[in-house]
């Protein structure tokens, strides 16, 4: 039991991203929340690679004991860097919308509709 | 290159037999339209369209817009587009939760609940 | 409007040390945690310190975006470059080919615990040097157009 | 060099659009024109390379590439114990056709933008994106690796998304690329999330593996409706379509016809999931059945939205959501029968030709009307329908291209969109008569609604405000004419289509089998 609760926090981590992104109005907040998806996702993609006593997997400093799977350490690493040009290329989306329309309102953003 | 008849498992469609079709209407078409009177009203009174002894529109009013157009289709269908085109609100919250509803129908669906 | 003099100070005396760890992370990428990505983001945060100890004008005078702007095409272009010539060498995209060559990065890996040693890797390295220099030239850019106000695109 | 070529073609094809965008600050340095022969002719030479890889893979079966290994075709390591660890594009008969036709596309809407964005600034920026947003599409179509195929998904996104915010337009496109972008992200992390389970349970991201593997857990079920949800709205499937009119109308018009090849490029994820992935392991007719409801909610939502729209991109981005229904539609009644070998031969079959092959119809049709809006817009600097007017008296070329278009979105033969929508009817009749119905019904109310844009744009007496408007220059013109062409030559020869690419590609997608043996060797 004691070694799924990274899978239920992951779970429950994109739950409350998905809430923030649902209940809140404020555009950053918005993304603040996709952002908490993103670790939800990476917690998952990290926890699923763990061996319980394994090390750390560098080739010249591994004895012959188990290594962590070092694949999923790979795409949690490529996901933070896509997460961080996403969040990057949003927030500047966000950053343009207030200064045109002089909020960050998402109920204000609809302009766009029909 | 001849184009050969595509077979759609219960018809068949060749696209050269239709424009050969197509040519011969064409020509008959032309046929008739070639019987009628040759010549065009000249200037003058005679030139002028006839609209009920009404003066030609300008431009401007001459032209049916683009809204006017099937205005008797979206009044048929109100009751439709009265519920439908609200749903169509440009908040980015509302789309969010389209797309969560329609994950948890496809949960239901599946048969993962 | 500058912070003060105690700011800018440390600021002065941690930027070399900032500096040289993220090149650091970067070259050590294959042997010990880290890379290029992280490396460069560490370099970027020396943007981020001279920006909050001196303002944004001061800032802009010394760190030009036109250089930011090179040192990311140069780094994208050094790793497409790098993963093309493995073609050449016959093998398939990405290919290692510096690997057990001697030259640079080109050592045999020695099996154990040991220390390790930074002439290995083959293109690995290479590719960490790339990725550095694009993300401190990236990240650099995109603080700079964030923090400073963005007036045009988007990115 | 033509071996070295055809034995490098997934690699270079990914390569060399991405080397032509990291290029573009240099060569942008020089000047337009060298720009612009730089970025036609990266677009080109892509194209000549997808079309070469298309061709060996037509004549002599699937290619694999083996990112990083000593030779290409070495997927499995001898020392891995036969799993492929390494990143293996996978290339048949499907990835194959797709690749092809979104090169063109991308070829056409680059040539398009030469003279379309001739006067706008940013250049350098907005062909690295175009760029991108081609490698992405060539990456997701091509690879056989789930989490390249996310990252190849995100870095589509990224680039979409970029592009429709391009012109800031008064904040207005922004805030439509906002919203593609925010809600492509949340998709591509549903997918990722899904990946995760799926290698937590089968140790492997190869498709392959994972097909060859897959025992239909509560976790794969999991998985499979996160991939549906996430992936449909990436294609713009009601009701997750709201997205799409808002992109594609504040997108340029060269913008908005690659975004149609983008979001396809969604649709493609969707059927490999579906088909390749899960195959018949799934519980197909249940699936197949949410996926026919999809295209069927596609298909009548989205014209009948269309009819009342004042704007003309965003009436168009309607068609789009309802067009993609029909493929959604022709390939779900593929999916209802997949386990049905006589149901299969009898119509499943020709409603899967029929969907894929009008993926490749929509790509054009659908492409030619949005570079004509584009190009109208361009010349008058409206989109809306109710100042438009008499513009047939100036733009005739452009009119007869939205003629062209026009009649092929409708389903009026000669064009190509009557071939692939006949054999959707007919294949569809045999299965359930009313949803072909539904289908007809579609199709023309799409005519009525292509009517009224052509009168509202193109006839009436010459308005005045329109005095000073010409005819576009000639690069959009061609990009214009080539798609044209396209659209009347796939219409006039079918059959000759649908046997030599679109057939291999429905039976790439029905034999599970051949795809997981192209990987791992005959089991």
């Amino acid at each position: 039991m004691i070694e799924n609760i990274p899978f239920f926090c992951a779970g429950l981590l994109v739950l409350i991203g998905l809430a923030v992104i649902v209940t809140k109005r404020d555009l950053i907040k918005m993304v603040m929340g996709l952002a908490l998806v993103e670790a939800g996702v990476n917690l998952l993609l990290v926890a699923t690679g763990y061996i319980s006593g394994g090390v750390a997997p560098i080739f010249t400093n591994a004895p012959s004991t188990e290594m962590v799977m070092a694949t999923v350490q790979a795409m949690t690493l490529t996901n933070i860097v896509i997460g961080i040009a996403t969040t990057a290329l949003l927030l500047s989306f966000v950053m343009v919308i207030s200064r045109k329309y002089g909020t960050r309102d998402v109920t204000e953003m609809r302009r766009l509709k029909e | 290159m001849i184009a050969e008849t595509l077979y759609t498992g219960f018809g068949a469609w060749n696209p050269i037999v239709w424009l050969i079709a197509l040519a011969v209407a064409l020509l008959f078409a032309w046929f008739i339209q070639r019987l009628g009177e040759p010549d065009i009203p000249g200037e003058g009174e005679s030139g002028k369209s006839y609209i009920s002894g009404n003066d030609e529109p300008s431009p401007e009013d001459g032209h049916i817009g683009g809204s006017n157009l099937y205005w008797g289709f979206t009044e048929a269908m109100k009751g439709y587009y009265a519920r439908v085109v609200p749903l169509h609100t440009g908040c980015l919250t509302d789309y969010v939760l389209w797309f969560l509803g329609t994950f948890a129908l496809l949960f239901i669906l599946i048969g993962v609940i | 409007m500058n912070m003060s003099n105690l700011v800018r100070s440390g600021a002065n005396i941690l930027m070399p040390f900032i500096l040289v760890y993220g090149f650091y992370i970067v070259v050590h990428g294959h042997l010990t945690p880290g890379g290029g990505f992280q490396g460069g983001a560490v370099i970027a945060t020396a943007v981020v310190l001279l920006m909050v100890a001196y303002s944004y004008e001061n800032v802009r005078a010394s760190v030009s975006k036109h250089v930011l702007k090179n040192s990311e095409t140069a780094g994208l272009l050094l790793f497409i470059g790098t993963a093309l010539l493995a073609l050449t060498a016959g093998l398939a995209f990405f290919g290692n080919w510096l690997l057990d060559l001697g030259v640079i990065f080109g050592t045999p890996v020695a099996f154990g615990v040991n220390p390790g040693d930074i002439n290995t890797g083959g293109i690995i390295p290479v590719l960490n040097i790339a990725v550095g220099i694009e993300v401190l030239g990236a990240m650099g850019l995109l603080l700079l157009a964030m923090l400073g106000g963005l007036k045009g695109d988007a990115e | 060099m033509m071996d070295f070529i055809i034995a490098n073609a997934p690699a270079l094809l990914i390569a060399l659009p991405m080397l032509g965008a990291f290029a573009l600050p240099l060569v942008g340095r020089l000047g337009d024109t060298p720009r612009n022969a730089w970025v036609l002719g990266v677009a080109l030479i892509t194209f000549v390379i997808a079309a070469l890889l298309a061709w060996t893979v037509l004549s002599g079966g699937p290619v694999l590439y083996t990112f990083g290994a000593a030779s290409p075709a070495d997927a499995i390591p001898a020392d891995s114990g036969g799993i492929p660890i390494r990143i293996v594009f996978t290339v048949d008969a499907m990835s194959a056709f797709m690749a092809v036709f979104a090169s063109f596309v991308g070829l056409v809407t680059c040539l398009y933008s030469v003279a379309s964005e001739r006067r706008s600034s940013g250049k350098d920026g907005y062909y690295a994106l175009m760029l991108l947003l081609l490698v992405g599409i060539l990456g997701m179509v091509c690879t056989g690796d789930l989490f390249n195929f996310f990252v190849f998904l995100e870095i589509n996104s990224l680039a979409g998304a970029a592009l429709v915010a391009y012109r800031i337009d008064k904040g207005v496109s922004v805030e439509a690329g906002l919203k593609y972008g925010f809600l492509s992200t949340l998709a591509g992390l549903m997918v990722l999330y899904a990946i995760a389970l799926l290698y937590g349970q089968y140790d492997s991201l190869n498709m392959a593996v994972i097909a060859s593997r897959m025992s239909y857990t509560m976790l794969d079920k999991v998985a499979l409706a996160l991939f549906v949800a996430g992936l449909a709205l990436k294609a713009g499937a009601v009701p997750m379509h709201f997205w799409t009119p808002d992109a594609y109308s504040m997108a340029p018009g060269a913008v908005t016809a690659f975004l149609v090849v983008a979001s396809q490029a969604g649709l493609y994820g969707l059927f490999r999931i579906l088909f390749s992935v899960y195959g018949l392991t799934l519980s197909y007719v249940t699936v197949g059945w949410a996926v026919i409801i999809l295209g069927v909610l596609s298909m009548f939502v989205g014209v009948s939205m269309a009819i009342p729209q004042k704007d003309v991109k965003r009436l168009m981005a309607y068609h789009a959501v309802s067009q993609s229904g029909y493929m959604l539609l022709g390939v779900g009644v593929g999916l209802v029968v997949l386990g049905d070998a006589a149901a299969m031969d009898a119509f499943g079959r020709t409603a899967m030709e029929g969907g894929i092959f009008h993926i490749v119809n929509h790509a054009m049709y659908k492409g030619l009307l949005f570079l004509t809006a584009g190009a109208i817009f361009l010349q008058t600097g409206t989109r809306n329908l109710n100042k438009m007017g008499g513009l047939g008296h100036s733009m005739k070329w452009t009119m007869l291209f939205f003629i062209i278009g026009a009649l092929a979105i409708a389903g009026i033969p000669p064009f190509n969109g009557f071939a692939s929508k006949l054999m959707i009817y007919e294949s569809v009749f045999a299965f359930s008569p009313v949803i072909a119905v539904i289908a007809m019904v579609v199709s023309i109310l799409t005519l009525a609604s292509f009517v009224k844009v052509f009168h509202a744009i193109f006839m009436g007496p010459e308005q005045p405000k329109y005095e000073g408007v010409g005819e576009v220059p000639k690069p959009m013109l061609a990009a214009m004419a080539v798609l044209a062409i396209m659209t009347i030559l796939m219409g006039v020869f079918p059959e000759q289509i649908v046997t030599t690419v679109i057939a291999p590609a429905a039976d790439a997608l029905i034999d599970q089998g051949a795809y997981v043996a192209t990987v791992l060797g005959g089991i």
